[in-house]
């Protein structure tokens, strides 16, 4: 058994992306030998609430803490009694304004842009994009909004034909794009901020034009991706394994080994199926078993130790 | 002097026009309905077609069930937070189960924890006493925690749409979605249970006047013991039916469903504080949601003005609702 | 007339939809009189007062009070023009305790506090909540608040319904010295005994119309019958109870037999039979465990000691259903403990239909419609407002209650007042009623707070004092001072000389004459 | 004392609760100390204005679904108007925002008052429309608040006379909650404005015809809640030092707490303690299960259970304080 106690606070309950994290975080502690314990708060909430979930993780006198946060700047208070108190904390996929925490994020700004960038090409840099956000106000959301606007920006022959916010619940997604394509407005392509699956079955229950789809790289959508007659689109890494990544970046801090930056950004990759090169990537990156709301990302390289049994039984030191 | 008063006053046509839709609640209703269909058509021409009646049909039957949970509940007044809850579970059982076994046994396992809650609700609030809006919240909590620990059972398995709730869900037969297979029966017989039946007087009976009910003979328990594990168990087929609809098993598939189904059934005239309302009402109560969705999704404008406009449609139709209802 | 009307109102009216509840209604009340509001039930008095005082609107009409045309448009506003109500329902604010509720309407304590003593209430606490309060003493705060801030006229509806004898009797006394105060007292009562007692004048309503203004003197009851019911006078002409009208022959075992029956502090030792096809009355002052023992019997409280048999055999009920399977009925006091105020007449008088789990079934709703329409045909209920029951006047939903127990053919029915409220011409109907249910062997307990109900429907009556039987009398014997002896818990024999019993007057109204 | 038992038994009950569970913290974790209880003091603070907000209306006969959107929307105010603005800026602010709630709130109030649409519809509407409100202000999570404000709530209030020690277990939260809540609420308790509060919710028709203005009586009732939800919006800006435009769980919480504290929700009865001890009790609860490690799954399902479990119990001894049942 290991020697340290880490704490865990994560504010979305219930989604899958979220769910492949704690798992992450869960397979990592274990593989890693070092921990003895988690300490997790895992529930729906806002920042005030990850403040309080901190607080009591300081409490309960964690070696360091892992945390999702709620919003970059919300949980400063919290983070800054954390370090005085000798706590070592990592924020993991999105970065805070905190100067003491270390931070492993998901670049989602690149995120968007990547995939955005690649739907224009495919469009030949014309016509008219239904653009599906995620939740209204949430931090990572905007941030996305930021690169979807730059590569806007460099297409400027491409339109939005309607933008609207999926709140990253499945089912107002197929609702929203099932009301979309009865109005008939003909459409391009498709960026979705990873509720991705759901919009393909639409296109494909209502026997609408296939048009170009850009998603995460949820297991659903990739095998979407590699089965779907007609469908071209493309799936941006955004890997729930960053929970993992986080946990070995506290550890090491913890033994010592500090690492150059306080910041590192785990860029995100695009695979998509108009190429061969691309299809070949796709199809061995498919994975069928896992839960279709799961990014099939669930490892990254150097970061992560432990086997896809291991996380996926998701559990942790002592469990 | 006195002949102002007793001569029978030649009645307007406006007041006999309200008294006629007094009489008939679900006129006016189907009449706001009817206007918001048509702005929708206005403001995107063509897009009221056959394709887009069964769409807003599926997206409209499941919440039109669900609404007729809190129908039910919200006559004896109380309220049934758990049906979001009792419908992931059944929905996200049923599509990890029946990756590795019968379709009946997963279909048994899938109705196994809405029974369970049921139950558990109809006890808490009939025996026990406590508000329903505890504890069903209550329930839902402890439902959705059971359901977090065993989806950590499953990620291994994977998961699988059967083909007949896909069917269902999803598929459209001469322009009527099949999911109106389900729903019409479903409403029958709520309808049919809320008038014609005991157990339905004695829902109404149960919300008005419990202690008057108690004297006449009727065991309060019984009733909502009934009640909620009936309402449960529409949940729970609603949840089948909502998978086979999204095909996406989620951890919070049907939440965003509860706060919506509460208010198609006061939007369609059911009392919150019990004793009076009924089906009809609410079902239109849904379909008036769910085009006010379509309306809005539709609408080019930043997501906060949408939410405001929502918000005052829904406010203004019920108020104008009530207003020619009530005769006073 | 020398003296100009406190309060003058014409040509009232007021509609609820399709009812009519005031078509035309005037009244005229001059300072220092109490004046009597009569009519049947459903002849519109309490819409009146509730127009009068603001708390409805009235569709049409001309209200002056001292002259002047006031527009009352809140019962705040009545207030302050010096008209306060006391309502045929409580306003005591349920969860508030009293003390509170004075200070809400700016009631002074200490007065209220005289008040309270002066109308036979001598130890309140006013930190109770109002809600733990039982019915009658509640009316008599609202009165007593009333009271307090001494206002010109005093609207009372209905006041002494509820009450027993010995409360209503000092309400009474009360409410004639506010006359000698020179302050207006507007009375309705279905009471002639009180109204004789205590009023100048009368109006009189029918169907929503003012139909006379009468003075009160004697004989004048006749009258003021007549143009209350109208064309319904015929039929009410049919007497009550034929004196030599006897139970049918009570042989064999006793329907209901109660052994002494106890109930914490509240019944102490209650025992009596019940015969197949007799009425037997309770009669009690306000309080002596009565309620206890209706409710006992019904099933809803459990006793702690005793025995209850029915048909001979041990019961134990533990829920009213239990009692109800037993054919045991209960038609409790205060209605609104009854009745599904908004469901229809129909669906109220159906209601035990479908209590048992084996009745949730399919409704066969020819047949119900026909054992419905066929009780209200009998109880004569007014279904003009029958969709909802809270619209019906006090006295209709009065007879929802019994009628319900008609329909479902049971077999005891526990009465307790039930012709609180009800117009002279309908408490006719309701004794003929349980008259011919005895005839047709059932059985009826029978409690009633006005003390010439006995004679006129029981066969025997039991009195109970401190939660004992203390006597059993054959109708014969009963007469008004012998049972009011008896409800002061005063042996048999002894010498009438509490002073209440003086003043109580034989039974000289209308009724008895008819 | 019979007599305060009865009132206040529930109270006492549940403040007995939350000694034992200090008891049970301090158990689990021996350094439990002063500094964890000003943490207590800080996340206690948002949910007590938010069930405080609750308690008024609920109190009144309604509910109040717009409080978390209400909390959300002064939040992003406050912290938008204090980005980049100076220090003193701030003394502007605070008062501007807690208006801004009060009108708010007040609009709810007539809202209700005028189209007559039941309280949990109009508060319902409101929910979107305040979010959407809030969404037009701040587009995502951002804004600032001034360093005054945020050290406001952090560190103690040192008592002249009390020793340090003493003082140590005093923090400026908990301080900050006793003082805006008793401001507000003591003088209301014992005015003619609150019994008419309570009055409107125990029986309208009764409080009507005793005199209460029941319209403007409403109207106060819930510009009361908007103030409590903007000072719980405030102390959210405060405590995070942003808006955030997204409501957080304050609704279901608030709901929750108030029946815990023993506030009947159909109006009428129970008083402000009892909610805000029951969110003492609730967040100290949340402490414990992370003190403790447990499985974040099964937290939910603790904290169900010990929802249902309190309420339960409390109706259980209800049952069992009148051993004769009901009486008629
Ligand atoms: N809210 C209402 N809606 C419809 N009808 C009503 C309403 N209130 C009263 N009515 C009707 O108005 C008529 C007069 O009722 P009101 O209560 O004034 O009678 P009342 O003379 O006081 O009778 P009682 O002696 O039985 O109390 C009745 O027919 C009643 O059904
Ligand atoms: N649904 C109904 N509609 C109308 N009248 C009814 C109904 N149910 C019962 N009654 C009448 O009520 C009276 C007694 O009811 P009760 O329920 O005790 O009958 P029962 O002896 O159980 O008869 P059954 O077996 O027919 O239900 C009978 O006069 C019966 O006609
Ligand atoms: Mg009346
Ligand atoms: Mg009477």
């Amino acid at each position: 058994a290991g020697k340290y106690t880490i704490g865990i606070s994560n504010t979305v309950q219930g989604n899958g992306w979220r769910e492949e994290m704690i798992c992450a975080m869960k397979a990592q502690a274990l593989a890693s030998g070092e921990v003895a314990k988690l300490n997790i708060a895992h529930r729906n909430t806002d920042a005030a609430g990850q403040l309080e979930d901190i607080r009591n993780l300081i409490s309960a006198k964690v070696d360091a803490i892992v945390v999702n946060p709620a919003d970059p700047a919300g949980i400063t208070a919290g983070l800054e009694e954390a370090t005085k108190a000798g706590i070592v904390v990592v924020a993991v996929d999105q970065a805070v304004t905190e100067p003491s925490a270390y931070i492993i994020s998901n670049n989602q700004e690149q995120y968007a842009y990547l995939g955005a960038k690649w739907l224009f090409q495919q469009m030949g840099g014309k016509g008219e994009v239904f653009y599906m956000r995620g939740a209204a106000g949430a931090s990572a959301d905007s941030d996305r909004d930021k690169g979807f606007k730059k590569a806007l920006a460099e297409f400027p022959d491409v339109k939005v034909a309607q933008e609207v916010f999926t709140g990253w619940q499945q089912d107002q997604a197929k609702q929203q794009i099932l009301s979309f394509l009865a109005t008939g407005t003909p459409i391009n392509g498709i960026w979705t901020s990873g509720i991705d699956n759901v919009i393909v079955d639409a296109l494909v229950e209502q026997q609408a034009p296939m048009v170009p789809v850009v998603g995460a790289d949820n297991a659903g959508f990739v095998g979407q991706l590699n089965t779907v007659k007609g469908l071209v689109g493309a799936a941006v890494t955004n890997p729930g394994s960053i929970g993992g990544a986080g946990v070995t970046l506290a550890l090491q801090i913890l033994d010592g080994k500090k690492p150059a930056q306080q910041t590192v950004l785990v860029e995100p990759q695009l695979w998509e199926n108009a190429t061969n090169e691309g299809k070949a990537k796709l199809k061995s990156a498919a994975d069928p078993s896992l839960s279709p709301e799961w990014p099939v990302s669930i490892s990254i390289p150097d970061w992560t130790t432990y086997t896809k049994d291991q996380i996926v039984a998701c559990k942790g030191p002592g469990e | 002097m006195t002949d102002i008063a007793t001569m029978p006053r030649p009645v307007s046509f406006g007041r006999r026009l309200k008294r006629f839709m007094a009489d008939r609640p679900l006129i006016p209703l189907i009449i706001l309905l009817i206007i918001l269909v048509v702005i929708l058509q206005i403001l995107r021409p063509g897009i009221v077609n056959e394709r887009w009646l069964a769409n807003t049909a599926k997206f409209a039957i499941p919440l039109a069930i669900l609404a007729g949970c809190q129908t039910m509940t919200m006559l004896t007044g109380g309220i049934d937070l758990s049906v979001g809850t009792v419908a992931t579970m059944s929905a996200f059982i049923m599509a990890t189960q029946i990756v590795n076994q019968d379709p009946t046994v997963a279909f048994l396992l899938a109705m196994l924890p809405a029974v369970l809650i049921g139950l558990v609700n109809g006890i808490g609030v009939g025996v026990f006493r406590v508000h329903p809006l505890i504890m069903t919240l209550g329930t839902s909590l402890i439902g959705t925690g059971f359901l977090q620990v065993y989806q950590r059972t499953v990620i291994a398995s994977g998961a699988k749409i059967p083909d007949f709730l896909n069917w269902l869900g999803t598929g459209v037969t001469y322009g009527f979605p099949n999911a109106l297979l389900l729903f019409v029966p479903v409403a029958v017989l709520i309808v049919f249970m809320l008038n014609r039946t005991g157990f339905g007087r004695l829902l109404y009976a149960v919300g008005d006047n419990e202690r008057a009910a108690r004297l006449s003979g009727v065991r309060y328990w019984q009733v909502i013991t009934a009640l909620y594990i009936l309402s449960s168990l529409l949940a729970g087929i609603t949840g089948l039916l909502y998978i086979g609809l999204i095909k996406a098993p989620s951890l919070s598939l049907a939440e965003p469903l509860v706060l919506p189904s509460v208010a198609a059934a006061v939007i369609g005239g059911t009392s919150i504080f019990g004793g009076r309302g009924g089906y009809m009402g609410t079902i239109i109560g849904a379909l008036i949601l769910t085009v006010l969705t379509t309306l809005l999704t539709i609408l080019q404008m930043p997501e906060g003005g949408r939410r405001i406009l929502f918000g005052f449609i829904v406010l203004f139709v019920t108020a104008a609702y009530l207003r020619i209802v009530e005769d006073r | 007339m020398t003296t100009n009307p406190l309060l003058d109102a014409t040509g009232v009216a007021k509609n609820y939809g399709a009812v009519a509840a005031l078509r035309d209604a005037s009244l005229s009340v001059l300072p220092g009189e109490v004046h009597a509001l009569m009519g049947a039930n459903g002849a519109g008095k309490s819409t009146l007062v509730k127009i009068l005082t603001g708390a409805i609107k009235a569709d049409a009409g001309r209200i002056l009070i001292r002259g002047k045309q006031l527009d009352v448009r809140s019962p705040a506003a009545a207030r302050r023009a010096g008209l306060l109500p006391v309502y045929q329902e409580p306003s005591l604010i349920p969860d508030l305790d009293v003390l509170s509720n004075l200070r809400l309407t700016g009631t002074p304590v200490e007065p209220f506090r005289a008040w309270v003593r002066e109308l036979g209430i001598p130890n309140l606490d006013i930190r109770d909540t109002a809600r733990h309060i039982p019915l009658a003493i509640l009316r008599v705060l609202d009165l007593a608040r009333a009271l307090a801030v001494e206002p010109d006229v005093l609207l009372l509806d209905e006041m002494t319904a509820a009450l027993p004898a010995n409360l209503a009797e000092k309400v009474l006394e009360v409410v004639r010295r506010q006359g000698d105060a020179g302050r207006s007292v507007i009375f309705i009562s279905h009471r002639f005994v009180e109204i004789s007692a205590l009023c100048d004048r009368a109006t009189v309503l029918r169907d929503g119309s003012t139909v006379g203004v009468v003075d009160i003197e004697p004989g004048v009851e006749e009258r003021i019958v007549e143009m209350m019911l109208g064309t319904r006078i015929e039929k009410t002409r049919v007497a009550a109870r034929a004196a030599n009208e006897v139970a049918v022959a009570a042989g064999g075992r006793p329907r209901l037999s109660v052994r002494n029956l106890q109930l914490g502090t509240k019944l102490n030792d209650v025992s009596f039979d019940l015969a197949n096809g007799e009425v037997v009355g309770v009669f009690a002052l306000e309080g002596q465990g009565q309620d206890e023992l209706f409710a006992a019997l019904a099933g809803s409280i459990r006793p702690t000691g005793g025995t209850i048999d029915v048909d001979g055999a041990p019961v134990k009920f533990s829920h009213p259903s239990d009692a109800i399977q037993a054919g045991i009925a209960y038609v409790p006091g205060d209605r609104t403990d009854a009745l599904a105020m908004q469901r229809s007449v129909r669906e109220n008088i159906a209601l035990p239909f479908s209590a048992g789990l084996r009745k949730w079934g399919p409704i066969r709703m020819r047949r119900e419609q026909v054992v419905v329409s066929g009780v209200i045909g009998r109880l004569q209920i007014d279904t003009r407002a029958q969709g909802e029951v809270q619209r019906l006047s006090g006295g209709n939903q009065q007879k929802v209650t019994i009628a319900r127990w008609i329909a479902a053919n049971a077999r005891t029915i526990l009465c307790f007042d039930p012709t609180r409220g009800i117009d002279v011409g309908t408490k006719q109907e309701i004794y003929k009623l349980l008259r011919e249910l005895a005839g047709q062997g059932k059985s009826v307990l029978f409690y009633t707070s006005e003390m010439e109900e006995v004679q006129r429907v029981c066969d025997r009556v039991i009195v109970i004092f401190g939660g004992r039987v203390v006597d059993t009398f054959s109708v014969e014997e009963a007469d008004e001072p012998t049972l009011m002896r008896a409800a002061y818990g005063l042996p048999r024999g002894a010498k009438a000389d509490v002073g209440i019993l003086a003043e109580v007057k034989p039974a000289s109204d209308a009724e008895a004459a008819s | 004392m019979s007599r305060f038992f009865r009132n206040q038994g529930w109270v006492a009950g549940l403040f007995a609760l939350l000694i034992f569970l200090f008891v049970i913290t301090k158990l689990i974790q021996p350094g439990y100390g002063s500094g964890d209880f000003g943490s207590l003091a800080r996340a206690v603070l948002p949910y007590a204005f938010a069930v405080a907000a609750q308690t008024v209306v609920v109190i009144a006969g309604g509910i109040d679904l717009s409080v978390a959107a209400m909390m959300a929307l002064t939040s992003v105010t406050a912290a938008s108007m204090m980005n980049g603005a100076s220090e003193e800026y701030a003394l502007f602010v605070v008062p501007f925002v807690l208006a801004m709630g009060l009108v708010l709130g007040a609009l709810n109030g007539i809202l209700i008052v005028v189209t007559r649409v039941p309280d949990i519809v109009v508060t319902l509407a409101m929910l979107f429309v305040l979010q959407g409100a809030a969404l037009l202000v701040l587009g995502a999570p951002g804004g600032a608040a001034a360093e005054w404000l945020k050290a406001s709530v952090i560190g103690t209030v040192p008592i002249p006379g009390l020793p340090d020690w003493a003082d140590a277990w005093v923090p400026k939260a908990l301080v900050l909650l006793v003082v805006c809540l008793c401001i507000v609420w003591i003088p209301l308790r014992r005015s003619r404005l609150g019994l008419s509060i309570y009055a409107i919710g125990s029986n309208e028709l009764a409080a009507f015809r005793s005199g209460v203005p029941v319209a403007r009586t409403r109207i106060i009732a819930y510009a009361l809640s908007g103030l409590f939800a903007a000072l719980g919006g405030l102390s959210l800006t405060i405590s995070t030092g942003i808006g955030a435009p997204i409501p957080g769980p304050y609704l279901l919480a608030s709901v929750a707490a108030v029946v815990l504290g023993g506030v009947a929700l159909g109006g009428g009865k129970g008083g402000l303690l009892g909610p805000i001890i029951a969110v003492f009790v609730l967040r100290l609860v949340r402490t414990d299960l992370t003190l403790l490690a447990i499985d974040p799954n099964v937290t939910a399902i603790i904290e169900g259970a010990i929802m249902v479990a309190v309420v339960m119990f409390g109706a259980f001894i209800t049952m069992r304080s009148r051993p004769a049942g009901a009486t008629p």
